[in-house]
């Protein structure tokens, strides 16, 4: 393992301090592990928390701004935050209006996401969950842990997060990240695992002519190894399965996001299939983003997420946001 | 002598120990169906709970492991520290204001830590989870108590139970926790709670001996 | 070689039909490369073109937009663009008031840029190239073909792009440009070397406990190999060569970049690191930026980047800028 | 016969087709101190060149020079595509309107192709580029074309002297280039456009022969 670090312990650490002095417009409480807004949320706006583990970068982090989250927990590489951790960050966001927080569908998040929310209740703070699970590789049902929440996380936290800064209450925030959620589904591929930096190795091991289909974002394996296919036929494939999920149609909002070591010239190029694939299917990308979104570490391969817009969301979505990953109209 | 302050004490330093010495161990199991951080989740947990008993000198053995609990829940993460951290806090609240538990109170201390993380997971035995272990380890425990044996031979019965569970979640198809997502995949290993678990159980069984 | 391509012949017009469909800001014009703003330049401002070769993606097409690049001009894989190509990128930046040519200082660059330039006059387009050389790795000397143009590129074309969008006329822009690119200093280093599709394997080989030390933007290995260290270490062998060369002081500029393949946690702790080495050396940074602004395909490592900044460099830094790559103030 | 228009496209088809496969080893010299892509450039180039030819079916030697040179350049990319199409343009201008090249008069073009390398990069021989190949060539063609020799046996001194220029730039230091950013590093190396400069010559050699 070779990596940019200066050791495995301090890799968590070492980030929030670079992001602290990266993004003045953030305050980034290096001890407690929790990024908000500087200068605090707007009072009376719904507050807007998400977490998770360290090595999804930008996810959550870089989202923590103007129209999108007002505080963010990164636990440890891959392992969930705190409840502690999380009650602060719900502390930091409150302006009064109750918080959403936003957790990705993973045993540990929802549990300690969970215990967070009755430290806050004792706090006086409303609290209200929204659970993602967008994973279409994963089947939903009562023999597993439901589905996973992945790259629909981004859309939840940008289309919540636009609802209330536009002044909505926490029930109506919560009942438009439900919908995104409900709307949305992803499918990833893995050409080569990524390495947790205290774990020494890649996550699992491929060979040349091997890719992991339905691959997580925690270097778990996914659900089946497949052969190594040129890029429309990896596209195809991830677009089949959430097809058959969720039949593509309408108006679409589509990621197509790099795990982390796959660079953007070949995102770009997975991007121009998806698109044609989308459009070849009736449908339409009505608006997208290509490039690293919510990765795993220095893992290569993409993942695809589409979200079935309305009038609402594509009006929420184009809603001005600035944070240090998704920054436009402002 | 039964589980008094000082015994308490001892099985949670004895499992930050033994945990520390099998971290690689775990981590590998959880790295095969899993995210391989249980190991050093434990660790940190169990280390915040060494240092919450060193800093706030509980007195009787339900206030270690309320302690030691909540060390657990506020340093672990992932799925394990709460499980763990709610299960020892409900074990302690279990032992009351008793100074030294014998086999009957210790046994249904462990009840409530079983029912905590059921309550929480939702996990039933066969599901391939730390439950797996618990399970049938409570269930010994309980059974020797119940027929009068010494907390030594229940502690003893219920490592060796922990363990066989253990053993049994290898042909097991996980349907909770991470391992649940690969499917047939999770076939083939142990669950790494499940081996944490047995680990706790048998530090229980050494202090107790 | 494992990648998400459907050929090493397609990557580059795949990319640029990927490209074209996530970006509506952008006209791309795949048959002949050329990557232009939607609707053409305000007439009267001062056009910005440049190019080079492909896999250093968002540079330069993502840096396409108000405030920066009117043209860009992507040639195959790390293979710069050829004449026509660049001048039909010209043309398409031309609106009445001369184009700058942002030229990387490599001999391929500079000769096609030089030759479309001359094509340029002969259709009455002014045109006046400013070529960057800010690698401090290189010696500039008679004995090299003189320094590599390498992150400073982006400064270059941010400010400016400014410039031009203040209304600056041609010479004064380049005079600009040419201020950035002397006050500007660049060091690389690469942990695992990325790998040309056509190629197959990676440009050059390290072991475990290796790194390439002043290593360009195209795989070609650095001048000197050296041991794997913490990241604190290599981030000040970087500081120490560019100080040696052009001493930090003052209000800095600072671009804490990514090869491709580097995880954005470890840039945030790298651009830690270089923060407390900059201010520890008496100096500030004033602006910065983190994350994958000119790659190397999938090569790991980082590279970094200081500009001297004077008050009228920083307020054409803070200048609104709006491309798929940069995007601030609007 | 001298170099006349079939002569002429015979030289750039056979230099295509020798290029093309030999492309991969002109690729691992630019690998080792460049950025391996000369292979891949030149075939893009001169498959350019054949097919400009075949377009516009020139009609002097001059001429399918000029238009070799235009596809070169308009496809190569690179830093040998403006040398090297350059070079040809401007070989086959020094060629006027003749149809038949003796010794003398494609001894004068490829003077004047030597004479375009040298305006447009600026390197001298012993800097590890292409003149260093097409330097002593270009020499040993006019050496012999001056003595009376035929244009077969200057041709094929020309491309001996090239791969002799080929073998010399092994131990030097380049100095132009991006070979020239190793320093040090690029001694023991084959220069590429030396190495594809010998191929033409050698092509040369053999369709005059
Ligand atoms: N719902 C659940 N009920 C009981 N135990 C669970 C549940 N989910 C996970 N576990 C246990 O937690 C272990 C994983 O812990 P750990 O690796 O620390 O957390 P994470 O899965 O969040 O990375 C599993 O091996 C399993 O024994
Ligand atoms: N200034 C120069 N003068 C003459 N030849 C040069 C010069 N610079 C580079 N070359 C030649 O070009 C060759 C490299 O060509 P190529 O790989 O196609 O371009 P690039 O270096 O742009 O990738 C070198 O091996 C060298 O022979
Ligand atoms: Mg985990
Ligand atoms: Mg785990
Ligand atoms: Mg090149
Ligand atoms: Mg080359």
């Amino acid at each position: 393992m070779k990596k940019l670090i200066n050791s495995p312990d301090t890799v968590v650490t070492d980030a929030l301090r670079g992001l602290a002095a990266a993004h003045p417009s953030l305050e980034v409480d290096v001890e407690n592990r929790v990024i908000s807004l500087a200068g605090g949320p707007r009072q009376g706006k719904v507050g807007l928390v998400s977490g998770g583990g360290s090595g999804h970068e930008p996810l959550h982090g870089g989202y923590v701004g103007y129209g999108m989250l007002d505080a963010a927990a990164p636990g440890e590489v891959y392992t969930s935050p705190v409840p502690d951790q999380i009650l602060l960050a719900t502390q930091r966001a409150d302006a009064g209006a109750g918080v959403l927080h936003i957790v990705k569908n993973y045993t540990g998040d929802v549990l300690n996401f969970r215990m967070a929310a009755e430290l806050a209740e004792d706090e006086d703070i409303r609290v209200v969950s929204v659970v993602t699970n967008d994973d279409a590789a994963v089947e939903d049902s009562t023999y597993t842990a439901g589905r996973r929440g992945v790259g629909g996380t981004v859309f939840v936290e940008k289309i919540a997060g636009a609802a209330a800064e536009g002044g909505a209450d926490l029930d109506a925030v919560a009942a438009v990240a439900t919908r995104v959620n409900e709307r949305t589904r992803s499918f990833a591929i893995a050409l080569h695992a990524g390495t947790v930096p205290a774990a020494g190795k890649p996550g699992f091991a491929l060979e040349e002519n091997e890719v992991e289909l339905g691959v997580g974002i925690h270097g778990e394996p996914g659900r089946e190894r497949g052969s190594m296919a040129p890029m429309n036929e990896l596209i195809a494939y991830a677009l089949d399965v959430i097809h058959a999920d969720l039949p593509v149609s309408g108006n679409l909002l589509v990621m197509l996001n790099g795990q982390g070591a796959t660079p953007l010239i070949e995102l770009y190029g997975a991007f121009a299939e998806a698109t044609a694939w989308i459009e070849g299917h009736g449908a339409t990308v009505a608006r997208s983003l290509v490039g690293n979104y919510i990765t795993s570490l220095d893992q290569s391969g993409f993942s695809v997420t589409l979200t079935q817009l309305d009038d609402e969301l594509l009006r929420l979505w184009d809603a001005p946001v600035s944070t240090p990953a998704l920054r436009w109209g402002r | 002598m039964g589980f008094d302050t000082e015994t308490a004490v001892a099985w949670i330093d004895t499992a930050a120990t033994v945990v520390k010495a099998d971290e690689a161990r775990l981590t590998a199991l959880d790295a095969a169906i899993g995210d391989g951080d249980h190991g050093a989740n434990l660790v940190r947990g169990l280390t915040a709970a060494v240092a919450g008993i060193a800093e706030k000198e509980p007195s009787t053995p339900g206030e270690v492991l309320v302690v030691a609990g909540r060390g657990i829940v506020a340093k672990t993460g992932g799925a394990s520290g709460p499980l763990y951290g709610s299960a020892l806090r409900r074990a302690g609240k279990a032992l009351g204001d008793t100074t030294d538990a014998d086999a009957v109170q210790l046994g249904a201390a462990l009840e409530a830590m079983l029912t905590a993380i059921v309550e929480l997971g939702s996990a039933a035995e066969g599901d391939k989870t730390m439950v797996d272990a618990l399970g049938p380890a409570v269930r010994a425990f309980n059974d020797l108590a119940a027929d009068g044996a010494s907390l030594p031979a229940a502690a003893l019965a219920a490592a060796d139970a922990a363990e066989a569970g253990l053993a049994a979640t290898i042909p097991l198809q996980a349907r909770k926790g991470r391992a649940s997502y690969l499917g047939p995949r999770s076939v083939g290993h142990e669950d790494p709670g499940a081996a944490s678990t047995a680990l706790l159980l048998r530090a229980l069984a050494e202090v107790t001996a």
